[in-house]
Order: structure tokens, then C-alpha cells, then sequence
């Protein structure tokens, strides 16, 4: 039976899967992203498109795919292509939603997946872009899902893999990139961030149950802008954690032990 | 920029990537059935003065229900792409429905000899004709397809064939070496005939597409033929099959034997006896008008047109052509 | 039975069939370019992979296509592709023949098939490119079929549609065409003719039995080079015959009635 | 021609589109008997030093057993291509084989975590490595597949990516607008797993093609591993499913299983057991150097492996589990 306790990973999913709108399409990687999209198709958006980098369209996804790349990602899908076609339907204007990670944010809303310290003598290597750069790039609207501490949202990212909104407002018109694109959510476990329509900033627009905002500001390593119509986050339903929990993720690979 | 040289002719479409990203921004996503008439297709999607672009090549494959239809409901000013082109653009021509076009081959019908009106109307000079070879065009619209506002190649190079396009020549910030960039097209629609759809317009074409994932991706709205329907089941059972996914096409129309007089792969071969009228009609304005009222005119579907021909019997025979069958 | 009589269109087939060399790759036009490819795989060439521009790849073919897009150019084909993927393998330098036509050529074997008279009115408008200027770009060696005479083989042609070696020895490289590669040989009713190494220009190296210097000149609308080793071309051997009659063009849509 | 911006990382790659048509201009285009074994073709084809492109998707229809005969053939300072590569880039660090890279995710392992060993060997600063995004990548290979020395995208733009990319800015000469320039790359050498090839090389894959299609017709070089070899007249019957023609390739290696322990679709699923014991081994260099002892270095082919990892009992597991068959 479903309780209505439930852990930061469901939270983040469950609130991620809302903003993902019905009939619109999603480029989604592994993990939290892609069983909000699955959660987002099995609850609120059923004609919900979902776009794996490498190649898979629109699979009726029977479990959890492990990579981007894996059978999973076209099972019984509508096509399975490569990855040429997937990223030039992103570069027409074709996809609606990004979803990524990330080892660092910014307040604009960039993305550091590359490394911790000097280029040249890192202090960590990530993995690199893979494809999060285009998908920041070209899809309309990116969202990125992240547990929140100082560490990872920091004033100044050591390396601009992805672009949120570079310097700020204009910036990223002006380094040629497609007009109109750019973050739009950042779900976190404490809450859910967008971006100050001018100011470009990002902006806390509501709060988790249980959370104050002094936890943001303390988990924040800069001072995000506040909406002046802040909102409490609503929790996830008991059907949205049923589908979650039974469905999307049954052997608890993301959302981990209760 | 430093541009080295440049062709003369215009543009017809505008390049910009950014306003095209604004159109398929608001195109529809969602897995509708998209079945409609020939006529309803016409209607809702290609508008007199549009910017037109036909699948197939030539004679093969092509959506001849599509551009009977055109010419029924007497489409004007259209713009047009072609790279081979042959019957159908002969019947855009029979019909008077063209104003400027982006062309590689036209007029010719390759061993069928050359479309005597086709020629008289583009010897007429009152059609802006802007020229590219194969090749050209098909990177105008890979570089549609790609969201972006050119593609390079290394055609035309040289030749009053880049002088009279629409091309500029620039240098390569690598090598140093020249190239000629060529500018995106996405045309206002574009038609295509393929071997099977579903209701969503998610396509299997059988044998050589020519230019057509190109055109399909490059295109704003995409009117599909299939020669049938299949169920969504054959679509996902096989997606490594699928050409065209749903959310290119606007709509799905049914025409069993829509290439004819075409020939279409796998299915039938083209009916040479009909071409070869469709040659001795035109030679004639005359004769020709009244070869078009019978023939297309009036009719009033393609069914009719089909019996017009033969019917069953010589669409029989033009599948065992296909089939390599004697008898 | 075959005899050694044989008109024009065979000689030009039987001779041009002969300089498609075996494991090379040929682009070709329907028509005669495709009678002598046809021929040349089955008498001289049997690894020869024959090209057409709309996708077809190394067809089994079972008779002459009436398109380069029609089901027989990729009938029993190794691949039935599309216009970019044979396009691009021209580009790529992995094709080592084009075989074209064209309304006029000149004596640095520049093609036209787009307009006699003014561009802009025209006394006659022709077909355009089509694949031909790509081909003629891209592939290494270009040939041409034509019948000689003097309003086919000019001084200037009226429109260059597709280029020959335009004004001559660095022309091509100079407007950035792929070094190393133009026209190799043109093959008439009349005559085998090549290109001078130095000058470029066209250049006789052949002459057909029963025709003299003279016919050509008559024929010719410029002063063609004579090769210092002129030959004669040898005529159609009763193999070649055969087999162009009875296997490549058995209902002669090509070589026409005897 | 104005550059507005450039990446500062070098290119590891000539772009100049003539130098690799001379060489494609030698390549052998007859249809023979490419058969040979895995180490006939690394023998042939991968001496030290030469640049490597791997197709798959990391740990999804890769071939594993061309990448441990580069191990057990000791290569190195070999130049590397990598889009999202796991277990192959994971291999290849093992193997010390790498010298520079172009790079756009590699030491991650997607969900399963990240290569201890490989981000050692990348945070050794004895690797070079220039940044690319994985579209970039795809549009490198795409460009040189063109034959061309560069292709466009807005891949990069404005960010530090770019900045240590070996890509340049460029306006567009139609709109003004800047758009990405990035080279093209011919790899020396492309290793591709496919699901069947005839004995020539004309391949089949089944599902998504990642960005192999690019590669296979990039590289100067392309050797094929084939889950089965199949009759030619299985390639000319249909054609249409020919994805790699027998001309780009130089060395067809039947390897049944070949992806293992990576997912190959519609055969077998991925063995996350085992990727999981290579996470676990690289954790302690002395441990890992006897686990690579033990699984490539003391093996003599990829049957032992094969073995070595559970045989035919294992390899029916992962069928069940590609298939979703309970048991």
C-alpha cells in the first residue's frame, strides 16, 4: 500500500514529471530523467514524446533503459535511428524538453560536466559533455535535476560544459545560439527554481514541504532571487508514487531503498 | 563573412534557421490520426503561392493523386524544388501552377525524351527559375534538416551553373580551400510517396528514398501518400524500418497505386504506353487541353483516373513488370 | 549470328565499354553511358560497381533502366540508398568514372545542357545539371558519349552546366574542384579523343575505321590537338556484339534497329 | 575569412578534404573475401600510434574483441575518437593504449558509475584531449563522410566546451549568424559490430545506428565484427537494409557474442555482473592489472573469454534477458 512518506529522489521525480506538458517531446539521459519522463507519460502526459541521444524514439519502455544506448531506448519504439537524426530534430526546433545532470550550476543556469578545478590539472575529471551541450544548445526548455548543496550550485561553475544563460540576459543570443532556448526548471530536493523572466537569475518558485528557505539560502553558494510568489511544492500523490514505485521503477534502481 | 563569389539568382526562401525553429516550435507533437482526402490535403496545405517540394524521382515514386489534385483545384503561383524532376513536373506545368523554381533537372523525362509544353512554358520566361544540380539541393535541405542556414559542397564550382544560383563561394577557416555554401530550404510542404504508412504518418519506403528523409525533415508540413495503411503493431515491431516518424507529417492519405504512372518499387512498374501519350498529347496545346480534361479535369479522383487507364487489368500487367514476370 | 557490321551507337558503347577498368566504380546516366557499363561487366570489367545517383547500388540489372531512379538500378542491388549517400561517396573520391552526355562541349570538355542562346531567353532550354556537374566534379575521371558535330563540339560552349577543365591547365583546382581529377576521355561516331596532359586541351587519340582526319575537323567547331601516337580505334569484337545485343540492350531501346 | 572564435586544443587530424581523396582514391573497390581473424586485423590495420574510432554506444553493440587484441597486441599512443564511450574507453585506458582524444563523454559509465582507472589515466596529464560534444562529434565524422573539410552546428556555442574545442566561429554568408565550424576527421581506422555481414562486408544492424553509418564512411580504414556472416544473397534480396556497403570495409572478423559484455539488440543483453566486477577490480591497481590477467591478457581468444565469463549458460541468460523472456 502506498503511504504518502517518501524519500528526495521520489519528490525530485515526481515534480519533474509535472512540468513535462502533454504532446510535447523530451530528450531525456538515464536515471532521474528518464523515470520522470516515463512517470510524466504513465500520469500526466500519456502523448509524451521521449528521445534517447543515440537513436531510440518513443520506445514503450519496459524497464528502466541502463544507457541512452541500449535496447530499452527503441524497444518496440516508433524508430530506432542514430544519433545524427535525433540531435538534428533537436537543432530544428522540434524538441521541447532537456532534461540533464550536472556536477555544478550556476545561477545562469549553466552546467559543469567536465572538471573540478584548472582545466589542465584538474582536481576531478568528469565525463565531458556527451550530448548535454546540444540539448542545452537546441531544445526549448531545459530542466535539470540535482540535489542541492553548495558544492554543486556555486556562483561561478569551474567549466561551462552546457549552456544555461551564459553571462545573462542576451548572452546567449549573442554567442549565436537558437533565440528563445534556455533553462527553465531546476528541480532540486528542496525545491523548484526557474529563472527571473529579465534578470535571467535563477529563482526560487516554490518549496518543498518541510523545507525553509533559510535551507536554500544554506545550500546555495550564491543568493538565488526569490519569487515574489513563492509557493510550497506540492508532495507527490498517492498515485504518482504508486506508478513510480510499481511501474516505472520496481527494483528501485533511482529511487533507491525506502 | 569574406564571400569569394556569388550566384546572381534569387532566393526564394528565407535561411534563417531561427524563424523555421519558431514554425516547427508550434507543430504539433502528438500522435494523432492525421487520415485525410486528397482534396482535404490540398486544401489545408497547399495554398495558392506556396513553396512546394515533391518526393520520388521523377517518375518514380512520386504522389500522383497529390498533383492531380493540385491541378484540379487550379493552385497558382507556386514555388517549386526539384531536383530530377520529370512527370511530375510536367504536370505542374500542364497545369500552369508555377511561378519560381529551384531546379537541378526539369523538362527532360531522361530516356523518355523532353515535355514539349513543359519546355514551351519554361521557354515562356515568365517563371523565375533559380538553378543547382542534384547534389545542391540535397544539401539545401540536409541543412533544413540540421537546423542550420547552409550546407557546403563543391558543386557548381567553375560553371554558369553557380553563376546563375543562388550560392556563395567561401573559404574554408581550416584550409584555406574554397567551398560553396549553400543555403537552407524548408519548403512550405512538401508531398511524398512511400510504400506504408500508419494512421500517425510514421513510413516504410522500400528501395531507394532518394531525397526524401532529407525533404521530410527539411519540409514545414508534410502531406504522405502510401500505397496502404498498416497498423502502428508493424511500425513498432521493426522501428529500424521507419524513414518518417509522425511528427514530420501532417497528413496520411491513402492512394493504393499513387506513384502510377510512375513506376514504384516492389510494387509496379511505370506505365511507358501513358507517358508516351502523355509526350504525343503535348505536342498539340490543343490536343493537350483536351487530353488534360479527360485525363484529369474530369475526373474526380484518382480511382477514376486509374480506370481511365486500364483499370485492374493494366495495373496487373504493370505488377508483373515490376515482378520480372512474363505472363 | 554476329558479324563484324555494327552502326555508330555500337562502336560507341563497344569502345567506350572498354575503359571502365575492372574493381573501379562508375556513376552513369541511363542510356548509352549505361549500355557501356552493362557491357563492360560482362565482358571486360566483371568487378565493375555501377553507381546511380538516386540510391541505386551495383545492381544485378536485368535490362537497361529507364530512370536512374527506377526499381532496376537497385534490382538484386548490394544497396538501395539515397542521393546523399552516392552523392557524398562522389565527394568522398571513392568513384573512379562518371559517364555523361550533354548538348554541347568544348574543346577543354566544359559540358552544357542547360541553354542554346542567352540565359535569360533562351533559343532552346535543356534539362539543366541533374547529377552531372557533381559527377563531373567529383568522380575522378568524367567521360562523355556524343555524336561529332560542329553545333555539339564547339569553341565555347553557350552555358558551362557541368565542368570540363573551364579555361584550362589549374582552372580546376583554381575555383577549388578536387585536385587531380576532370575529364579523361570523350567518345564520338568519329573518334576516341583525350585531353593534351599540358594544355588540357582535347585532343585526338583514335580515329574510327573508315573515317579520316578530315571528317573530324568538319565536325569539330575548334581546332582539336592531334596525339603524336594517333591510333586507330579498334572496332567491336564479335564478343562485344554479342553480348551488347543479345544480354545489354536485347530490345534496342539503345543501339536502335540495324 | 573571418574567424570570430576559435578553440584552443590542437587537431590530432589533417581536415583537408583532397589528402583523404587521394587516399580513397587507392582504396580497393572490387567485392573480395575480407575474411581474417581478430589479430590478422589488428595486425593489418592498427599499428601504434594510428588514430581509432570505435562504433557502438559505449557498452551497446561495441566490439569488444578487436579492443582486447589491441590489449593483448600491446598498442599504444594510439589517437582515439570517443562520442559517449564507456566500457570501450574503459578498455582502451586499461590497455594504456591512448595518447590523445577527441573527447566528449568518456570515464563515465552512464548509470553504472564511472571508470576509477579511466579518470587515473585522465587525470595523469599524460593523455591529450581535445573537448567535443557528442553532435559535434557526429557532425566531425558526418563532414568528413561529405567529403568536405568542415560541417556546421551550434553545438558549443558560448561555452568552455568550445574554448577547448579545436573548433572555430564562423558567420554565416547568408544571415550573419555564427555558427560552429567543425573539421572533419578521417580515422585511420573504424572497428564497427554489426549483426551480419556477407564475406565482402555488406553489413546489416539492427536498431539504432548511433553514429556508425558516419564512420564506417569517414574512416579510411573500417574493420567489421559480425555476430554472423550471412550469404550474400542475403544482403542483395532486400537491399534497402544495406547500411554499410562492402567498398568502405577492409576486414570482416565473425565474432559471435561480439558485443559481450556489452547489450547487443535483439541478441543479448548487457552482463551487468560482470561490468560491475570491472568497476569493483579497478578500484586497487594491483588487483586490476590480475583481473586484466586474467580476462584478456592470459587469454588467447575471445571464445576463452567467452568462457571465462560463464559460456553458453550465461550467454543464454543474457538472451532471456534481450528478450524479456522470464525463464
Amino acid at each position: 500500500m502506498v503511504t504518502a512518506a517518501y524519500n528526495k529522489m521520489e519528490m525530485m521525480i515526481c515534480t519533474a514529471a509535472r512540468f513535462l506538458e502533454d504532446g510535447t517531446t523530451v530528450a531525456v539521459g538515464t536515471g532521474a530523467p528518464c523515470a520522470a519522463a516515463m512517470l510524466a507519460q504513465k500520469v500526466n502526459a500519456p502523448n509524451l514524446v521521449i528521445i534517447f541521444e543515440a537513436g531510440g524514439l518513443a520506445p514503450l519502455l519496459p524497464q528502466m533503459p541502463i544507457s541512452v544506448g541500449d535496447s530499452r531506448t527503441f524497444f518496440r519504439g516508433i524508430m530506432a535511428a542514430g544519433m545524427n537524426e535525433m540531435m538534428t530534430t533537436c537543432c530544428r526546433g522540434m524538441v521541447d524538453f532537456a532534461f540533464l545532470g550536472g556536477a555544478q550550476i550556476d545561477k545562469y543556469g549553466n552546467i559543469n560536466s567536465t572538471v573540478i578545478g584548472d582545466y589542465h590539472k584538474p582536481k576531478v575529471r568528469f565525463p565531458g559533455s556527451g550530448g548535454a551541450n546540444d540539448f542545452a544548445s537546441f531544445c526549448w526548455r531545459t530542466m535539470i535535476i540535482a540535489v542541492q548543496n553548495q558544492s554543486r550550485f556555486v556562483e561561478h561553475v569551474d567549466f561551462v560544459t552546457s549552456p544555461g544563460y551564459l553571462s545573462g540576459p542576451g548572452a546567449r543570443e549573442d554567442a549565436g545560439l537558437p533565440a528563445g532556448s534556455g533553462p527553465y526548471k531546476i528541480i532540486t530536493d528542496l525545491a523548484v527554481m526557474g529563472f527571473h523572466p529579465e534578470s535571467k537569475e535563477m529563482m526560487v518558485e516554490s518549496i518543498h514541504q518541510g523545507v525553509e528557505l533559510r535551507d536554500i539560502m544554506q545550500n546555495t553558494g550564491f543568493s538565488p532571487v526569490i519569487s515574489e510568489s513563492i509557493k510550497t511544492t506540492p508532495p507527490p500523490s498517492d498515485t504518482e508514487l504508486k506508478v513510480l514505485r510499481e511501474e516505472v521503477d520496481p527494483c528501485r534502481y533511482i529511487i533507491g531503498r525506502k | 563573412m569574406n564571400i569569394i563569389e556569388e550566384g546572381r539568382s534569387p532566393l526564394f526562401m528565407d535561411p534563417d534557421p531561427d524563424k523555421a525553429r519558431e514554425f516547427f516550435r508550434g507543430k504539433p507533437r502528438a500522435m494523432t490520426d492525421k487520415r485525410m482526402t486528397e482534396k482535404e490535403s490540398v486544401d489545408k496545405f497547399i495554398p495558392d503561392g506556396c513553396y512546394l517540394a515533391i518526393g520520388g524521382f521523377g517518375a518514380n515514386r512520386i504522389p500522383t493523386a497529390i498533383l492531380h489534385e493540385i491541378l484540379r483545384a487550379r493552385r497558382r503561383n507556386l514555388g517549386f524544388l526539384g531536383h530530377t524532376s520529370t512527370h511530375d513536373f510536367q504536370l505542374l506545368c500542364a497545369g500552369n501552377c508555377l511561378k519560381k523554381v529551384d531546379v537541378a533537372y526539369i523538362i527532360g523525362l531522361e530516356a523518355r525524351g523532353l515535355s514539349p509544353n513543359a519546355r514551351r512554358v519554361m521557354e515562356s520566361g515568365k517563371i523565375e527559375v533559380c538553378e543547382w544540380t542534384n547534389y545542391a539541393l540535397c544539401v539545401r535541405l540536409r541543412a533544413a534538416a540540421e537546423g542550420v542556414s547552409f550546407g557546403i559542397a563543391r558543386s557548381m564550382l567553375g560553371t554558369d551553373t553557380l553563376k546563375m544560383s543562388g550560392a556563395k563561394v567561401i573559404e574554408c577557416p581550416f584550409t584555406g580551400k574554397h567551398f560553396v555554401a549553400l543555403p537552407a530550404v524548408w519548403p512550405d510542404v512538401a508531398v511524398i510517396h512511400v510504400h506504408e504508412s500508419d494512421i500517425y504518418g510514421n513510413c516504410h519506403i522500400r528501395g531507394i528514398s532518394v531525397a526524401d528523409l532529407e525533404l521530410a525533415r527539411a519540409a514545414k508540413r508534410v502531406i504522405i501518400t502510401a500505397e496502404r495503411l498498416v497498423d502502428s503493431y508493424a511500425i513498432r515491431i521493426n522501428p529500424t524500418r521507419t524513414v518518417i516518424p509522425f511528427y514530420l507529417v501532417d497528413a496520411v492519405v491513402e492512394v493504393p497505386f499513387g506513384s502510377y504512372p510512375g513506376n514504384m518499387a516492389y510494387e509496379y512498374f511505370s506505365d511507358e504506353e501513358h507517358l508516351a501519350q502523355w509526350l504525343k498529347a503535348e505536342k498539340d496545346p490543343g490536343e493537350f487541353q483536351k487530353f488534360l480534361d479527360k485525363y484529369i479535369y474530369n475526373v474526380s479522383s484518382f480511382e477514376e483516373y486509374l480506370e481511365l487507364c486500364g483499370g485492374i487489368k493494366k495495373l496487373k500487367e504493370l505488377r508483373k513488370l515490376e515482378a520480372l514476370v512474363d505472363n
